[in-house]
């Protein structure tokens, strides 16, 4: 499958394997001129190769087989060459690291650009009166949960990624060392329980993000963040709806490939790792911008939107704004509740003191 | 200074493993790790050859390139070594490495990686030549003693060869020139007498470069 | 410095505060002492306070739908924690040179990584549960907030030393252990032992109504 | 009034004895309380949680039996029990908790929140803090001899009734006899067919029975309200009255906390043993029922379910008879789903019924009880306590519900074998 590629790698080897050309260079030039001089001295022309030489380069061209048997036990101890290590070697250097790092310093950029020329997106109508009840506190359980083991993976493992480049001028090898064993040990043992989180917040939310028939509408309107008009959505709009499903489908790529690697115990063999590795990299770096912007819409970027998450009410106007379809019906519902209702119940810090009334109002 | 290379005559390995038990032996490497191992390419058919294969140490070594906390160094010998102190055990030396050479201790199931173990032409590590925690994380360093890896230095047919760049190469220089001589004397092409059968296309590459 | 002051004083001087700390707790709490209960049992209060001792760890199936997660949590949490304080091979051996001079078998390094994932879960979800319900948010004091992220803290420390290869990653788990231990006797964290006394209190009374408690 | 206040801090502080302090050490707050009070459950105020009704008393305990706490008092930084944290938690601890030890049989720890709520009162009613309708209901309890007010006089009229309607004759004051019968006023006043149908189970058992004219009253407000002094005043005056007649047994009715009062506290209250042993009506009839001096026939085919009422079941103990005694009268007996020591209180126990203050959030949180109710299917709501009885059949009318509810003892006694079965 790899023949192509590994011939060409092989045949511009001054670039690639170094190691390569130091054993074809030192060995292949003094014999070569040693065979022409003999040609001179009239000798019959013998081609004469350098065996070691020919059998790695077959081993690499794969006229041969690239395992052979060996004694010694362990992953690929048998195969000679790790023809891939090379590609993924690249990968890594690259383009994870400089497009990836680049990829989310723009994301923070053009974030921070939206937000100073944007601002932040407003109640138009200004808080109401009333709230609705829009997540339980399961939902907001599991959501906090994949946020607070979501946030440590990213930051493992980015540590782990760009630490090399960014982190040992300022903190030195030794010092860093520590951070990154820190941060592998945790990263690994964290990782499964991203898992458990995305396995909950799938069973959880999925029913709610459904594509639905407005949604395409709201595509085309831009999500009503370019412009002031209002965009009809239900309890999620489809910039939403679609975080969910890239959340859920590279979360998974994410969770399997990171399982591949974390767990070195199915015999799985470079070739799977470095694949789960790309497969990870890429995940992540792709997640990690998307869930950016979801924490700036989340928090800075629009009044009102974390309320929900927080107590698990949100402000009956915000919802009219974002998710009339599903305001309308909830109020239909009668399901509004006043604010000094919420306050009661959902932040009783700021009500301690009881007070005889309560009884007297009998509720 | 001296650039030290191994070298591997697959014309001379007989598969005995000595140097395997050599390495293993000197540096008291635990188990599950082998810095050094023989592979047997067509065992048992024609054109059987066996190699034996470590650290290559090489000169741009994509091991150190790839290394997240950037553990390796290379000595003015040309060895390329590590530092275990820093090492975090992350495998992404192994990915990267052509030869399979760096190794890992496990244990016991759900094993996550130790700090990484490879061949360090018997030169150690960045500690004191030769004290106790040198010997503890790395093996022997006998190079410091002006010896050469023990693997090589056990090899019986000499097959594996260790040492400066140029020496080695002078030594296999005149492997290949008798062997020539002798294939002369039988009338014989070595070629034909090669594991490999006749491929004009590989013949070229390796003829120019 | 820092380090051997980590490793030798502080560690005996953090083990002695908790001893004798939780000594004097338990021994102030008997001291508050308890009237004879005079009236004639119906069942008997020694087995009472038995059988509540062990049952209470019993999952309470009545407990509404939120009494479940926290349940399951409850028991991710503290059977994972126990087995990775006594059941870890790098406890151990702690033990063994430090306090008993003896060890005792360990678990597998799988069901040591299984534990602490299990023991995770469980002190996340349940420390999360605890800023977000109401009722536990009424309820909550600092006294929590700190032993919670004292048990976290060393936790994390600890699966971050997990591959047992850095110095210092062990001595800021082991000082943050040794923190904890000293904090333990003056917080919530006794319920440790205080648990035992609390269901047989509980047990008895009630055994000696005839009511499987 | 702070005068007062420092008695009740006093009379708190007294309460706090080793159970306590290892409560308090003990709780995590983990909040798992509140899935178990159904004052909680049933409006999701987290002001309800059984632990936080503690509140007061918890203050009291860091402040005085902690590290944190004394270290923190010498300088002023631990915040004092003050008044107004009574008068705040009065509600809570008055309105918002029937004593029905659900929360305690679910803390994971094991604290026994009920027992706590239980002497914290003795704290709030010295201090002053007590509901109107709880305190004048002791006041009449140690005037009068009854809560509701009910005489002796009122009690010989239902008396006669009853004599007159079954041509029994109750024995009043009879010495040397062997039972003693207690009431409770509620039955006295909205139950007298109780009376009459132990009369008639006890003729047919042919026991010796009797009823004091000095202290026929089983309840006990001072338990309710958490004033010993009144409790034990109480308890004292059934203890005279069954020394006098000389009996050997003394029958707690049906009515649940006058149970927990006579059996389990009446002897610490007065600090010494009885003379005499308690029995409750159903210990005793079930234990007839098993020597076969209690003879029953025609199995009632209506389906019936129980409701456990917590001070006979939980916090007594009595958790099988009534179920042997409900099998032997009804085929088709259904359990609801949490049952015996697990039950859901009516909402009215523990004094809240004599809490007129109390009576809308008593109504709002008998949904759970009717939800229960709906779960089983069944019409028919057998019990074992007036003053459960009274709450329930509130509750059913005000949620216009068509739900019947029973006295077991009466039910008993319709299913006696003998020919004295006249109605």
């Amino acid at each position: 499958m790899n023949n192509s590629c590994n011939l060409a790698v092989a045949g511009r080897g001054v670039k690639t394997a170094s190691c390569w050309l130091l054993l074809s260079c030192l060995l292949l030039l003094p014999l070569h001129s040693l065979a022409e001089s003999k040609e001179l001295r009239g000798l019959p022309s013998v081609m004469v190769l350098n065996p070691a030489a020919e059998l790695w380069r077959d081993v690499r061209q794969r006229d041969m087989p690239t395992s052979g048997t060996t004694q010694i036990k362990g992953v690929d101890s048998g195969v000679l060459i790790n023809a891939n290590g090379d590609k993924w070697r690249k990968f890594r250097m690259q383009q994870l690291i400089p497009i990836g790092g680049y990829l989310l310093l723009g994301i923070g950029i053009g974030l921070t650009l939206f937000y100073l020329i944007r601002g932040r997106v407003k109640i138009i109508a200004g808080a109401s009166d009333k709230k609705l009840p829009r997540y339980t506190s399961y939902e907001r359980l599991i959501h906090w949960f994949m946020a607070s083991i979501f946030l440590f993976l990213a930051i493992t493992g980015l540590v782990i990624l760009f630490g090399r480049p960014l982190l040992i001028p300022i903190f030195g090898k030794e010092i860093f060392s520590v951070i990154a064993s820190a941060s592998k040990e945790g990263h690994n043992l964290m990782g499964p329980l991203f898992m458990v989180a995305l396995i909950l917040v799938f069973i959880k939310f999925v029913r709610r993000n459904i594509y639905q028939k407005g949604d395409l509408s709201w595509l085309l309107r831009g999500g009503g963040i370019i412009g002031k008009k209002h965009v009809p959505s239900n309890f999620f709009n489809m910039g939403e709806k679609s975080m969910f499903w890239m959340l859920i489908i590279v979360g998974s790529v994410i969770v399997v490939s990171g399982l591949v690697l974390v767990f070195p115990i199915f015999g799985q063999s470079r070739e799977w790792m470095e694949l789960a590795h790309v497969g990870h990299a890429i995940g992540a770096i792709l997640m990690i911008g998307v869930i950016l912007g979801h924490i700036y819409i989340g928090s800075i970027g629009m009044e009102g939107a974390i309320e929900g998450m927080k107590s698990g009410y949100c402000d009956l106007n915000w919802a009219k704004e974002h998710h009339d379809l599903w305001a309308t019906q909830m109020e239909k519902r009668g399901e509004a509740i006043a604010n000094e209702e919420v306050n009661r119940f959902s932040d009783p810090d700021s009500n301690r003191s009881l007070g005889r009334e309560l009884g007297e109002a009998g509720k | 200074m001296a650039r030290m290379k191994f070298y591997c005559d697959p014309e001379r390995c007989i598969e005995c493993n000595a140097c395997v038990t050599a390495c293993k032996n000197e540096n008291e490497v635990p188990w599950g790790v082998n810095r050094r191992r023989v592979v047997t390419i067509n065992d048992g058919d024609e054109g059987e050859r066996s190699l034996s294969v470590a650290c290559m140490h090489c000169s741009d070594a994509p091991c150190a390139t790839v290394c997240p906390v950037d553990c390796f160094y290379t000595t003015q010998d040309g060895v390329v070594l590590h530092d275990k102190d820093i090492c975090i055990g992350c495998g992404y030396c192994f990915y990267a490495c052509p030869f399979g050479a760096p190794q890992f201790p496990e244990d016991g199931a759900f094993a996550t990686r130790g700090k990484m173990d490879k061949c360090t032409f018997c030169a150690g590590g960045p500690e004191v030549d030769n004290s106790s925690d040198e010997h503890r994380k790395y093996g022997s360093n006998r190079l410091a003693e002006g010896k050469l890896p023990l693997c090589a230095e056990m090899c019986s047919t000499k097959a594996l060869l260790a040492g400066d760049s140029d020496t080695v190469s002078d030594i296999y220089r005149k492997r290949i020139i008798n062997r020539s001589a002798s294939v002369m004397a039988r009338g014989v092409s070595y070629r034909d007498a090669s594991f490999r059968a006749p491929s004009s296309a590989a013949g070229k590459s390796s003829a120019k470069e | 410095m820092i380090a051997q002051f980590i490793d030798g004083p502080l560690w005996v001087f953090s083990l002695s505060v908790f001893v004798i700390g939780v000594v004097w707790r338990i021994v102030m709490i008997l001291m508050a002492g308890n009237r004879t209960d005079l009236s004639v049992p119906k069942g008997s209060a020694s087995s009472g306070a038995i059988r509540t001792i062990f049952s209470r760890s019993i999952y309470e199936r009545t407990a509404a739908t939120r009494g479940r997660l926290l349940q399951i949590a409850g028991y991710l949490f503290h059977l994972g924690l126990f087995a990775l304080l006594f059941f870890a091979q790098p406890h151990i051996d702690f033990y063994a040179e430090r306090i008993t001079g003896f060890g005792w078998p360990a678990m597998p390094h799988w069901a040591f990584i299984l534990s602490a994932e299990l023991a995770f879960l469980g002190l996340l979800l349940l420390w999360i549960h605890r800023l977000l319900s109401p009722v536990t948010r009424l309820l909550t004091d600092l006294d929590d907030h700190v032993g919670s992220i004292l048990v976290f803290l060393v936790m994390l420390t600890g699966c971050l030393a997990l591959a047992q290869s850095f110095e210092a990653l062990r001595l800021i788990h082991l000082l943050l252990a040794e923190l904890l231990l000293i904090y333990f006797p003056f917080s919530k964290l006794m319920h440790t032992f205080t648990f035992v006394m609390s269901r047989g209190y509980t047990g008895a009374t009630m055994g000696r109504k005839g009511v499987n408690a | 009034m702070s005068e007062q206040f420092e008695q009740g801090l006093a009379a708190l502080r007294q309460q706090i004895d080793s159970r306590i302090s290892s409560y308090f050490s003990s709780c995590v707050h983990c909040g798992l309380c509140a899935e178990a009070c159904l004052f909680y459950t049933e409006t999701h105020d987290p002001r309800y949680t059984p632990i936080y009704k503690l509140e007061p008393m918890k203050k009291l305990w860091r402040r005085e039996h902690t590290f944190w706490g004394k270290l923190g008092s010498l300088f002023g930084l631990t915040e004092p029990v003050t008044e107004q944290d009574f008068a705040d938690w009065e509600t809570l601890v008055y309105d918002s908790c029937t004593l029905c030890g659900r929360c305690s049989m679910i803390c994971p720890v094991g604290n026994d929140i009920t027992y706590m709520i239980r002497k914290q009162r003795e704290g709030f009613s010295v201090a002053g803090y007590a509901p109107d309708g709880m305190k004048e209901a002791t006041k009449r309890a140690l005037k009068i001899g009854s809560p509701m007010g009910v005489t002796f006089k009122t009690l010989q009229a239902a008396l006669a009734h009853v004599e007159k309607d079954s041509g029994l004759k109750i024995p009043v004051d009879k010495k040397g006899a062997d039972y003693m019968a207690l009431f409770s006023s509620m039955e006295v006043v909205n139950f007298p067919e109780y009376i009459e149908s132990i009369a008639r189970i006890f003729d047919a058992a042919d026991i010796s029975w009797t009823i004091s004219s000095n202290a026929f009253e089983a309840t006990n407000s001072g338990i309710q309200i958490g004033n010993k002094e009144a409790a034990a005043e109480l308890v004292n005056r059934v203890v005279i009255a069954a020394d006098e007649l000389g009996v050997k047994y003394v029958i707690s009715p049906e009515c649940g906390h006058a149970y927990t009062a006579i059996r389990w506290e009446g002897p610490n209250l007065i600090g010494r043993p009885y003379s005499f042993e308690v029995v409750h009506i159903l210990e005793l009839l079930e234990q007839l029922q098993a020597e076969g001096r209690l003879q029953l026939e025609d199995k009632n085919t209506t389906p019936m379910t129980l409701h456990d009422p917590c001070q006979i079941v939980r916090r007594g103990g009595v958790v099988n008879q009534p179920r042997e005694l409900l099998d032997s009268v009804a085929e088709n007996f259904v359990e609801m789903k949490d049952h015996g020591v697990m039950n859901w209180c009516c909402g009215g126990g523990g004094g809240v019924s004599a809490n007129e203050r109390a009576e809308p959030l008593r109504l709002r949180v008998f949904e759970r009880k009717k939800q229960q109710l709906q779960e089983t299917g069944v019409n028919t709501m057998v019990t074992a306590c007036a003053n459960c009885r009274i709450i329930l059949e509130e509750g059913i009318e005000h949620n216009e519900m068509d739900t019947e509810v029973l006295s077991l003892t009466e039910l008993v006694a319709e299913h006696l074998v003998d020919g004295s079965k006249k109605k």
